[in-house]
């Protein structure tokens, strides 16, 4: 599965399980956050890719929010 | 579109001469397909296409000369049509037998034209 | 619009005192002939030479081919806003000499390319191994630009092309075909159940040795717009392009454009030949986009059912084609498109540089990349001193035998995108 | 002139010995006899060609001792030094169409003899070897071996004598990703127009050329046992330990980075930093968690949310890197993945 800013080119490029993130520099993080907000932001966003992990999907898959 | 919203990578001394006192141009003494991979460095870095990489039908490696037109801007994210253009080109690099240094002296003149003759189209529609 | 062609059979073409056509014998006065080419003063000589079919003769590097033809009734003549004064053609009556050609040739930059073989294993790639073939060899005069150049030999063909049809104004043809498409409505009474279909025709346009010409107008300049597919048979569209010889269109390609005819062959039988578009192949990836819209928009508005796009060029114009094709079929309009392939010299590379799943009916012109040997021929007309630095010949060119070592991309036609040959790849 | 000299693969179906309970018949040479489909093949050859051997081998003894079965005919094969050698046709058989491409390919590749196989498209050996050997499309069963063998034949005899074979559409074998022109009957335009009157009529019409294919994979069934899965960390941001020990470039990157994080729970600004040149690097380098998210899959691990992160992870720079090189690197990863039994991966980009 893929974890990508940009999801237009993780779908041009071909994977199945998109999740989207925070944004190119950072795709798993903000700085303008503090240290345990951002941490819980990124659990957010990798239990998303787990969730995506575990569902069957039968082509190109964006998980949004 | 203004001439300042637009830049010209190329390596035809040509292109250079012309439009070095009127346009933005970056100029390189490096090949055709460095060319190619210096303006998909810069899609990377968010630039778009403004004009195709692989204009005119002389064939990559036979015309050491390669002129092309990208946004001085830059996006947040890299532009999927430039990107997937920019690579298509390179590919088609591979093609080709390389035949860029046999010709004599005048032959690169004509190439050196070639490339400005196409660069320049694409200038008239893009100064519209 | 009607218009009747008539086709005169030419059987030889021989030098004499006097221009004439007698029992399907060309004669042609090289003094009258020279002094048509040499109107222009940028040209300082012309040679002429006739080229048989079967003969051991080399043409290179070519220019242009074009066929002679006549208007012999209805409004313009050949070649509109070039040769003739602007009026609308496509009506009326046509000759033209078949079976024969003006072949241009000169070197106007130093990497030119263009070979016509008349016969051996390059005669069977060239479409122009078939035709007599009138060779005018044109030079220039010292220190003008390539531009002028190109701009005197194209001229200088058409107005010898044009010189020699009129010598069968006043002939009885062999043959004749009528050529009629109807206006909108007329077209759907008439034909209520077959399927409406277009032709959509790009015209390479990108530069010096690049461009094509509708009417006169540089064809960068337009935009997408609709003709009578009969109006090309009086030369509404000329070449100015010879860079890439194996998949440009010559002007005898657009006097005799296959995909119009082949249409034309079905008409009124199990299709509806509504009209044909003419699109351009720009550089400014705008204009790709402009042009290619504009194209779609066109096709839906006449309420096509089904087009055919052709293509004319390597690389760039892949991008016009896949972008035509992608909104005309997202239009819900049927499509096929002919290009031609560089695969590689061992077919094994990606054959166009762009793709689209749209994209599901392709024909092709067969792989440029192709090597081919051609064997040493007893004449040469024009020049071999380029032909090491033409596309598709390399070092190793110039085998000690004399043979040549080359892609088909040099021949004049090879691998026409407008399904001008036979030739195929799988 | 000599006749050409052929060897001829069948199994033991073909070969009469007997159907699935010969199936574990060992690979056999049989010096020159003609044997079952080897009888069509020599009256289509008439003077031209002989078969010199016949090999026999039982389909699932060939799949189940690939390596042995596969030496063992291979030395057969060598020792009759033929000008050409034919497996099958297998039709729609699965075992015999793989042992007929595994062979045929490995003939051709290891002895250097051209090779010729058949088989129906469908056939799972179809795609397995149609770009590595000569494969007929034959139809799904033994009634269409007429019209196999008269394709094969005469392929068999062009590649015994050298000569240059035609394309895919002349010649009858399933395209090869080799493009070969050819001499249509009808001109190009001609062949548009009834392309596009069967496209418009609804009726089957074959492209000259199939878009190439874009890549896709159908995707993998979902994970069923999070709690017991192996997860492995892929990206393309660059992250590297600190101070980019394998020097992986800032931009068109020709090497990836396989690295150990047994025992580490979090990335922090002294041990680990990105080597892409492509973004802004301050943020990554501060905390590469947020490219690489460690330190809660690490959380995820001991919470038993998941079973096991994967004690090494992959890393390249996306930026400017080549399509090629990006698929190589991909390729070699995965098999590592699979090697190592991950059961999942989640791959980051910036």
């Amino acid at each position: 599965m893929h974890i990508c800013t940009v999801t237009p080119i993780s779908m041009t490029v071909g994977a199945n399980r998109i999740v989207p993130a925070i944004a190119i520099p950072h795709p798993l993080g903000n700085p303008a956050l503090k240290k345990d907000e951002e941490k819980a932001l990124r659990r957010k966003i990798v239990m998303k890719a787990l969730e995506a992990l575990t569902t069957e999907v039968d082509g190109q898959t964006i998980f949004e929010d | 579109m203004a001439q300042n919203n637009f830049e010209i990578i190329t390596n035809n001394p040509l292109v250079l001469g012309k439009l070095r006192e009127t346009h933005y141009v970056v100029y390189h003494d490096i090949s055709y397909e460095e060319i190619l991979k210096e303006v998909r460095d810069r899609i990377h870095e968010g630039h778009r296409l403004l004009s195709h990489p692989l204009s005119g039908s002389v064939k990559p490696k036979e015309t050491p000369y390669k002129s092309i037109i990208i946004t001085t801007g830059k996006g947040m994210e890299p532009d999927i049509e430039s990107l997937e253009l920019i690579e298509n080109a390179i590919e088609a690099c591979g093609k080709f037998a390389f035949k860029a240094d046999l010709y004599g002296a005048g032959v690169y003149k004509d190439f050196q034209l070639i490339d400005w003759t196409l660069l320049k189209s694409a200038l008239e529609s893009a100064e519209i | 619009m009607k218009l009747e062609m008539g086709y005169i059979h030419i059987k030889d073409i021989r030098f004499s005192e006097e221009s004439r056509i007698q029992d399907g014998i060309l004669y042609v006065s090289e003094k009258a002939v020279r002094e048509t080419a040499l109107e222009d003063e940028k040209l300082k000589s012309v040679s002429f030479d006739i080229a048989r079919p079967g003969a051991s003769v080399r043409i290179t590097p070519v220019k242009d081919v074009i066929e002679p033809r006549v208007k012999v009734e209805g409004r313009g003549g050949i070649f509109p806003g070039i040769i003739s004064k602007t009026d609308t053609v496509g009506e009326g009556k046509t000759y033209a000499l078949k079976g024969m050609a003006v072949v241009t040739a000169g070197k106007i930059v130093g990497f030119q390319e263009g070979v016509i073989d008349m016969t051996g294993p390059g005669a069977e790639y060239t479409p122009f191994s078939k035709t007599l073939n009138l060779v005018m060899v044109c030079g220039a005069q010292e220190g003008i630009e390539p531009h002028e150049y190109e701009k005197a030999v194209r001229l200088a063909g058409f107005r010898v092309a044009v010189y020699i049809g009129e010598l069968a104004r006043t002939l009885t043809p062999d043959e004749t075909t009528v050529y009629e498409t109807y206006g909108l409505k007329e077209g759907i009474e008439k034909y209520p159940e077959l399927p409406r279909v277009a032709y959509v025709q790009m015209l390479q346009s990108q530069g010096l040795l690049h461009d094509t010409y509708v009417y006169g107008v540089d064809a960068k300049r337009i935009v997408p717009t609709i003709l009578s597919p009969t109006e090309i048979m009086d030369g509404a569209i000329v070449s100015g392009n010879c860079v890439s010889a194996c998949d440009k269109n010559p002007t005898y390609v657009h006097l005799n454009n296959p995909v119009v005819h082949d249409l034309f062959e079905q008409h009124g039988k199990t299709l509806n030949f509504v009209c044909q578009i003419i699109t351009n192949e720009n550089v400014y990836l705008a204009d790709k986009q402009r042009s290619s819209d504009w194209t779609a928009k066109l096709c839906r508005m006449l309420d096509l059912d089904g087009v055919i796009v052709s293509q004319e060029g390597f690389g760039n114009p892949d991008t016009d084609l896949i972008m035509n094709c992608k909104k005309i079929e997202a239009e819900g309009i049927k499509t096929v498109i002919i290009t031609d392939e560089y695969a590689g010299r061992d077919g094994k590379s990606q054959s166009l540089a762009d793709a689209d799943t749209a994209a599901d009916a392709v024909i092709t012109g067969g792989n440029a990349n192709q090597v081919v040997i051609l064997p040493k021929l007893d004449k040469v007309i024009g020049t071999l001193d380029y032909i090491t630095k033409i596309a598709g010949a390399s070092e190793q060119t110039l085998h000690e035998d004399g043979s040549l070592e080359v892609e088909l991309q040099v021949i004049t036609g090879a691998t026409n995108e407008t399904g001008f040959n036979k030739l195929s790849a799988r | 002139m000599a006749k050409i000299k052929v060897v001829h693969y069948i199994n033991q179906f073909f070969a009469q010995i007997g159907g699935e309970e010969k199936a574990d018949y060992p690979a056999e040479l049989r010096v020159g006899e003609t044997v079952g489909p080897g009888l069509a093949f020599a009256a289509n050859f008439k003077d031209e060609a002989e078969i010199i051997a016949t090999i026999v081998c039982g389909d699932s003894y060939f799949n189940e001792n690939l390596e042995k079965a596969k030496a063992d005919i291979l030395a057969m094969v060598k020792e009759q030094k033929p000008d050409v050698f034919i497996a099958g046709p297998a039709f729609n058989a699965g075992r015999y169409g793989v042992a007929c491409g595994t062979i045929a390919a490995a003939v051709q590749e290891e002895l250097g003899i051209p090779a010729v196989t058949g088989m129906y498209v469908e056939n799972p050996g179809a795609d397995m070897f149609k770009n590595h050997v000569y494969m007929i499309a034959t139809k799904n069963n033994a009634a269409g071996m007429r019209g196999a063998v008269a394709k094969m034949a005469p392929l068999a005899l062009k590649l015994g004598k050298g000569e240059p074979v035609g394309a895919s559409a002349e010649e009858g074998y399933m395209p090869n990703g080799i493009r070969v022109n050819f001499f249509e009957k009808k001109r190009g335009s001609a062949r548009a127009v009834d392309m596009l009157l069967k496209k418009l009529a609804g009726k089957p019409f074959e492209t000259e050329y199939p878009m190439p294919n874009f890549d896709r994979v159908a995707p993998n069934p979902a994970v069923k046992d999070l709690a017991h899965a192996k997860i492995a960390l892929v990206t393309s941001g660059g992250i590297v330990p600190k101070g980019n020990p394998d020097h992986i470039e800032s931009s068109s990157a020709s090497h990836y980075g396989e690295y150990d994080i047994t025992g580490v729970t979090d990335l922090t600004e002294d041990t680990y930093e990105t080597a892409h040149g492509g973004y802004d690097p301050v943020y990554a380098n501060q905390d590469a968690d947020r490219v690489l998210p460690i330190d809660v899959l690490r959380d995820m691990e001991k919470e038993g949310v998941i079973g096991e992160l994967h004690h090494l992870f992959y890393t390249t720079v996306g930026n400017g890197t080549a399509v090629a090189s990006a698929k190589a690197f991909a390729a070699e990863i995965g098999r590592k993945l699979k090697a190592d039994g991950v059961d999942a991966v989640i791959l980051t980009s910036t």
